[in-house]
């Protein structure tokens, strides 16, 4: 590894930067704490590209314009952290149900309320899955470390695009705010909105098509004139009452992220080939957790680690599988157990969490008391 | 309600919701309202083509034209 | 004479939801029939043309118009345009708001469009009062008027809506009413060719939530009280403060000649040396 | 030893997280893996802010050092607040301008500010610290922070800053040397 | 019974004779179907009992006002419904971190965005929950007739007050908008907010008291002088970042809830003695299920019910009680299985879900129909 | 002569958090010896006010002064003071925001308190950028300043706050700055004792994420601007437009006898029959 | 038959919201439960609004009437729509002055609007309703029903509509006896 | 910066920040900036009591007064 060669990034750059190379070109966002080095920076590379900038007058507005960027056929992405993240939650409900593709990106911190603005958590995993009302299902991304806010940026944006849904790059505090050296891929893959494969006239953009294929949304302006709205709507985009209808809208939110788990769905294996215990941690949490899985390996413990990328849709299958390996789950997080709300799910009965609120990052040592706690 | 084929108002009833402001606005007082309630033109020689009825009428559902009209309209307007 | 109804067939889109959700009388479609008249006017396609409205009575505009329509949520809808302009300068982006939509829950992003001068056409349909949801008084309910959340009336001073934008720096102003159809399609297509935010305020009766409970009479009682208490705006000007009364002024406000936001973001682009698509 | 623990503290304006990301580049440019956190908003501003590295040979998981085998303290306060953090047989380098009462434990002090004073801009005095720091431990090459500073700093700020290494460098190595002068307890 | 003592009352309405009848004075709010009602109803009778009616220019501020009408020494409460839920969601949070009582009501319609305005719906369950960013422990009430939207309403007060909380209740629309008879209780209880205990220069508003007994909030102007804020704070309510303030901060939060899940949490069981399967069901559809329960009983099918009337803190203990006696749990909603993720954290091998989302009541008949494929 | 410093011991929180979190030079803790000294001077006693604060720098104000404080949301404060005054139209409530608080993300609560005429003294603290965040521009950043996220010049008209204010209906405004720090307090005491929504806009140099970035020298240096710049009302009336150039009025611009929302609510009341506590 | 489901439709402005609550209140003077839903917001401005009782000797618990033993029609919009919702046995009625095409099944019609009209005011014909269903279903009580309107309706209406309920009682009266002269197919 | 016990101006360094109001807002002249950057009363005798260092201080670090000053202020004020 040639690493002099590496850059020295702020996480937060380094997700701006991954926008900028996934194409994003309209970012429209409100400063906060500790998401505002992404409009910082973007605010002075996006004229150098010839994209837009803006700074709204609040998070709403911020969520409504990129969902209209996005109509006009421009990627756009918003930043924000918790409080700001609660007000675009009407919005970003619009976005899901119209199937706008977009990206917002949430810095977390210590919550609730204003809670500590400087210090980093993971309070909101719970919330980006359910915050808006009239659940709807979402597609969210947990780096754990400055490459990662790069790399999974751009993913976001594939995301995006290739299933039509808002995404959500959850970011904690620490990754955000973090330096670190990355080396920049030299290929990314990006992908770009779908040309509309018929003629204006047949064009329905919230059909059902068969093989559950997902129809391209085409910018406003080029011919396909056709209604959006965040009603219950029929194939054409007009608001419905008739119950197959209705349905249909619905279930195809949810059956076009379900029936493309295998994409949509990373996670990473750490050491669970032979693994007894088997903790699972997202986000820098995971990298303690990395460290406790070396610690613990050294002291002859089986510990592996299962990190998921993908927050949601969770990596619930992953999980049962392993749990058909393992005795034991650990879940480490920075709140009160959200994830390991998750894992309940899977394995009620064998699964401990490591909570730490007070605005530090878990410690590995605190997930080997747990772990050793175990072994015992 | 029926309407002769050379009267200058169409009344589209299906889509008319019988508010009356087609009556009202009339400044020659060509329409009255008929026995469900629908405008028809009782007095259709009267009418002068301002076409308020038609501008006001908030259903579209009134029509004001002669066969040439709309090309008139076009180059007046343009 | 543009003909309203030729014209209208020609711009609804065609299926079957006509005739159209509004009340018997609503001004609603009278205003809609002028939007369509200027856009006519104008000359623009329909494939130039993007119809973003907010949720309300006038709201459901956007479901009947064959433009590109967006149907947004109760508030927001200028916050949508905005970003639908910024992404494609191209566009003719025309903005229908109800009264409450646009002064009540969109208040901010009206004022601060106002501020930015970003080159949308905002036709705010002021009835003074929540139409869709049953008649509660909005922003714009005169003092003393009933409401179904004001059954002793009210006691808040509404806004005029052009003064407020006025203040805070839209470049075209202009209001008209249902009455005066024709003056509000004028204003419209002034509106939509004028570069900058602009504003039409139409007042649109509402016979049912807003005239019923204020005994303001017939939809044609309604659009006879526009015309009797509207005078040009030098007319009204020349009234002594104080013997206002209910009169109010209709016509072009303001209109001014200032850079628009992306006038001024193009500099920005210059000056970072980057190249505006 | 692959891993390195520092702490860069000192008051808000010291410009310690620029300070931070320029050993960090540093670093990086010697082939290194890095990470760096520092505190930041309006906590920042008062009496104790600071940046915490790691600087390793081998990737790094866990990216918050613990316990600092380096703590720069350019004040009073911050030397109070991070030498608990120090290891047993950690360094601390403090401003002897600014840091008055010396803990009783093995510490370098070097006048940082007074240094910067005299060449010019009391706001050099981080990069003279950066280059005292990489004197007397080699955590990092001095020609890779010339290559940080020429790649971070604005280009009218980078001569004041390649002197102000250059002094910081001098006043390591002259401590480093005599130690008995400067090495107290 | 002498039914024909009985009023007829709307759903809506009855919630706010309760909020009257608990000694809610002060209501602001924004109209929005299928809550319009409470608002509509209030503006008539507060000004007649010298309380304040105020329609705030959006959801946003409704809930500012309340919860500074309720620091100020009168109970208050808003209601809206989905979209202006979302809204609320960042001052909802501020109330449950500053504990501040009010009382919130959610009168759900289908979503999600601007969805089905005028149709019931039960998918704000979660959203309830984890709506708001740093995830806080909430009280959620779930009536099922419109006797309970008048009891439940008193409830949610009184639990305001004790637990010194934001309480949300959280009525399906076709609870909210049922006319139905009832009778209304001749003597309530009504629990007032407790005189402090010290006198000013002692006085914590945020101290942690032995036995996890529970500060009183005293109005302002009343020679309590204090700060309030959202963000973490110690324990007389300045922003504090030291750790232990913080853990204890947030800790409080969790435990004055947890401490007291006894009184806090109701239920309702239905022919569960010996049952083997259970419906868990709440809100409207539990009078689906009640229903469904009958038929099955006729049918010689040994099925009971399990009604959350508290839906949050969850009744996750009663569940695993019953777990140990049944086979098999059956859980209708009027969603896509929010309540049914919770009954998976107790036994996810054995639940099934029934849902529905085209806007119309889950019939008993469906439910029957999973019974049905059960016992078989 | 009232002693601040003598004065501010009386009001300030009696622990350890001081020195204030303000940066050195910042202007907020002068405005906050002027709220102080015209509260001294109302005569009203610490338990009669009630302070509310947004979230900012100037927010951080209600934690050091010793009334009822409440440090609400970012923008909300005065939703969160329209209850409390509602509920106890007894307290005298003091609401402290930021330019960005209270005219970006609280402009529309800004707006409707004005309107409704909700008796409440807004004390706006103006420092032309975001501070608490960093120095990203806000609603008043002027014209081609630079910021945090603005490294090429705004390109947004700023608001005039007090002509936003005035044109929404608040019944008293005024304008002061940190360098009129007397002129300051007579505003607020007046603006205090006033029935009815005033506003108080306090220009107070943000030397570090505003003046830094646009040059603007020193606190002091700004501090000499606000003093140069300024002009009494009728003085600045008298100035042909277009030679305005940066020169802005200060002292009572706005002072109208208008019954404020409770007086009316109070109507409402007696029209239901009900009593008001 | 201890529960009986109906639903009343016709368009938004014909009343049959207010009509299914005095309904309603009428049967919980008789001592019964009831529950009671019905369409609203914009949609049930167009042809198509409703209301759907249950009134039942027994406590209710699904409470959504699934197959209805009366439907109230007044108008024809309504008419097609919820005639499939009746029961194979249940009875339909409607108002002959705007149901113009008859569902091919037994039904009986009676000219509400026309005769609301002849007693002076239109929005009478829900409470002229009202009491042709009571007179031919016997489904609570004509003396309920009058307390009910005292009690719900505002005091100047509320002659008109005690005169309406009389000439609803005396229509339906009549067709039940007469019933080959309005009992159609 | 030693101040005689007989000066009306008193300066608390604990708070202050040395952001240098005072030294340029006093008409007189009064104050300077000493060696660490703390401003001190320099020429005390030029004084006027005018108070304005006072209240332009961020950091209610400066206080002027004499012995009778509070009771004299109170009675101009009220
Ligand atoms: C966030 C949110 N709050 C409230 C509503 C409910 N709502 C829908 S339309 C409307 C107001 C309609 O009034 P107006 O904007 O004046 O339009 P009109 O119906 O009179 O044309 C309201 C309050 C909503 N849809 N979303
Ligand atoms: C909902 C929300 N959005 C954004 C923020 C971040 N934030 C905190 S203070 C602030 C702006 C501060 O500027 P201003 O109101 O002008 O006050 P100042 O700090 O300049 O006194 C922002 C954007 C927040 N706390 N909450
Ligand atoms: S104006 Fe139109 S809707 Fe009204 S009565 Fe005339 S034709 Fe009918
Ligand atoms: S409620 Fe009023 S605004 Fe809405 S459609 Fe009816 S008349 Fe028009
Ligand atoms: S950032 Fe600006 S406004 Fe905030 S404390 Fe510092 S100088 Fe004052
Ligand atoms: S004004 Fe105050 S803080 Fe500034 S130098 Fe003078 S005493 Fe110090």
């Amino acid at each position: 590894m040639k690493r002099h060669k590496d850059l020295l990034l702020h996480g937060n750059e380094a997700c701006a930067m991954g926008a900028l190379a996934a194409g994003m070109r309209l970012f429209a966002g409100y400063p906060i704490t500790p998401s505002t080095e992404i409009a910082e920076f973007l605010s002075v590379e996006l004229p150098k590209v010839g994209g837009t900038f803006i700074q709204m007058e609040d998070e709403i507005s911020s969520m409504g314009a990129i969902i209209g960027a996005s109509l006009a056929g421009v990627k756009s992405m918003t930043a924000t952290s918790g409080p700001g993240f609660s007000l675009m939650q009407e919005n970003l409900g619009f976005a899901a149900m119209a199937e706008i593709p977009c990206v917002l990106v949430n810095v977390m911190r210590g919550g609730p309320s204003t809670g500590m603005p400087t210090r980093p958590s993971q309070g909101d995993v719970m919330q980006s899955r359910w915050g808006t009302h009239g659940a709807h299902p979402i597609i969210v991304l947990s780096p754990q470390s400055v490459l990662e806010c790069y790399t999974l940026t751009i993913h976001a944006f594939n995301l995006a695009e290739k299933y039509r849904s808002p995404v959500i790059m959850l970011m904690d505090g620490i990754v955000g705010h973090m330096w670190e050296n990355v080396q920049l891929p030299e290929k990314i893959e990006v992908i770009d909105r779908p040309e509309p494969s018929v003629p204006p006239d047949w064009y329905n953009p919230y059909d059902n098509l068969p093989g559950g294929e997902i129809v391209p949304l085409v910018p406003f302006g080029e011919g396909y004139r056709y209604h959006v709205t965040g009603m219950v709507h029929d194939k054409s985009g007009y608001p419905t009452l008739i119950h197959e209808e209705v349905e249909q809208c619905l279930d195809k939110l949810i059956y076009k992220i379900k029936n493309n788990l295998h994409d949509i769905i990373r996670i990473e294996e750490y050491m669970l080939e032979d693994a007894d215990i088997c903790i699972v941690a997202h986000g820098s949490v995971a990298r303690s957790a990395r460290e406790a899985v070396n610690i613990a390996r050294n002291e002859g413990l089986k510990v592996g680690l299962l990190r998921p990328i993908t927050l949601w849709p969770f990596p619930r299958f992953h999980l049962e599988n392993i749990s058909k390996k393992v005795k034991l789950f650990v879940v480490p997080e920075m709140n009160y157990g959200q994830v390991y709300g998750e894992v309940l799910k899977s394995c009620p009965k064998r699964a401990v969490r490591v909570t730490r609120v007070d605005g530090e990052l878990v410690t590995p040592a605190q997930i080997m008391e747990k772990i050793e706690g175990a072994a015992l | 309600m029926k309407q002769k084929n050379d009267d200058p108002i169409h009344i589209f009833s299906r889509w008319c919701k019988k508010c009356g402001i087609c009556i009202a606005i009339c400044p020659k007082n060509v329409l009255e309202s008929g026995t469900a309630g629908y405008p028809y033109a009782a007095r259709p020689k009267d009418c002068i083509m301002c076409g308020l009825c038609d501008i006001h009428c908030p259903d579209y559902a009134i029509t004001v034209k002669k066969n040439s009209d709309i090309k008139e309209a076009e180059h007046e307007e343009t | 004479m543009i003909h309203t109804s030729e014209t209208m067939y020609k711009y609804l889109r065609p299926d079957k939801k006509f005739p159209h959700v509004w009340c018997a009388g609503c001004g609603i479609g009278i205003v809609m029939g002028a939007l369509v008249r200027a856009i006519e006017r104008t000359g623009f396609t329909k494939d130039e043309i993007v119809l973003v409205s907010g949720i309300g009575c006038s709201g459901r505009m956007s479901t009947y118009l064959d433009f590109n329509t967006l149907h947004t949520t109760h508030g927001r809808a200028l916050s949508f345009a905005t970003g639908i302009k910024l992404a494609n300068p191209e566009l003719n982006i025309i903005v229908v708001m109800g009264d409450g939509d646009a002064t009540a829950i969109g208040g901010n992003h009206l004022i601060h469009t106002c501020r930015r001068n970003i080159d949308l056409t905002a036709l705010i349909i002021n009835n003074n009062i929540y139409g869709m949801t049953g008649g509660q008084y909005s922003p714009t309910t005169p003092m003393e008027c009933k409401a179904s959340t004001a059954q002793y009336g009210t006691i808040e001073k509404p806004f005029d809506i052009c003064k407020l934008v006025e203040a805070c720096g839209a470049s075209f102003v202009a209001r008209s009413t249902t009455y005066h159809a024709k003056m509000l399609d004028a204003m419209l297509s002034r509106a939509i060719d004028k570069k900058g935010f602009s504003v039409v305020e139409a007042l649109s009766q509402c016979p049912v939530q807003y005239g019923r409970r204020n005994k303001k009479g017939s939809a044609v009682d309604m659009m006879m009280w526009y015309k009797d208490n509207s005078l040009s705006n030098p007319a009204f000007k020349k009234i002594p403060p104080g013997e206002v009364g209910e009169q109010f002024p209709v016509g072009i406000l303001v209109d001014l000649d200032e850079p628009d936001y992306l006038e001024r973001y193009s500099q920005i682009v210059k000056k970072a040396g980057g190249d505006r698509l | 030893m692959t891993q390195h623990h520092l702490c860069l503290s000192g008051s808000g304006g010291q410009g310690l997280i620029l300070g931070g990301a320029l050993l960090a580049h540093a670093a990086v440019r010697d082939g290194k893996n890095v990470t760096m956190t520092s505190s930041y908003g309006p906590e920042a501003r008062g009496g104790a802010s600071r940046s915490n590295l790691i600087i390793s040979d081998n990737p790094i998981d866990y990216p918050i050092p613990e316990k600092m085998d380096i703590v720069l303290a350019m004040n009073q306060e911050s030397c109070n607040k991070f030498v608990p953090e120090l290891k047993d047989d950690g360094i601390l380098i403090v401003d002897s301008t600014l840091v008055i009462h010396h803990p009783p434990i093995k510490h370098y002090s070097i006048p940082f500010t007074k240094l910067a004073t005299k060449a010019g801009v009391v706001i050099i005095a981080n990069v003279i610290a950066l280059g005292s720091i990489i004197a007397l431990t080699d955590i990092v090459r001095p020609v890779s922070l010339k290559e940080a500073l020429k790649e971070r700093m604005r280009a009218d700020l980078l001569p004041i800053n390649e002197k102000a290494l250059k002094i910081g460098l001098r006043e390591g190595t002259k401590l480093k040397k005599n130690i008995d002068e400067y090495y107290t307890y």
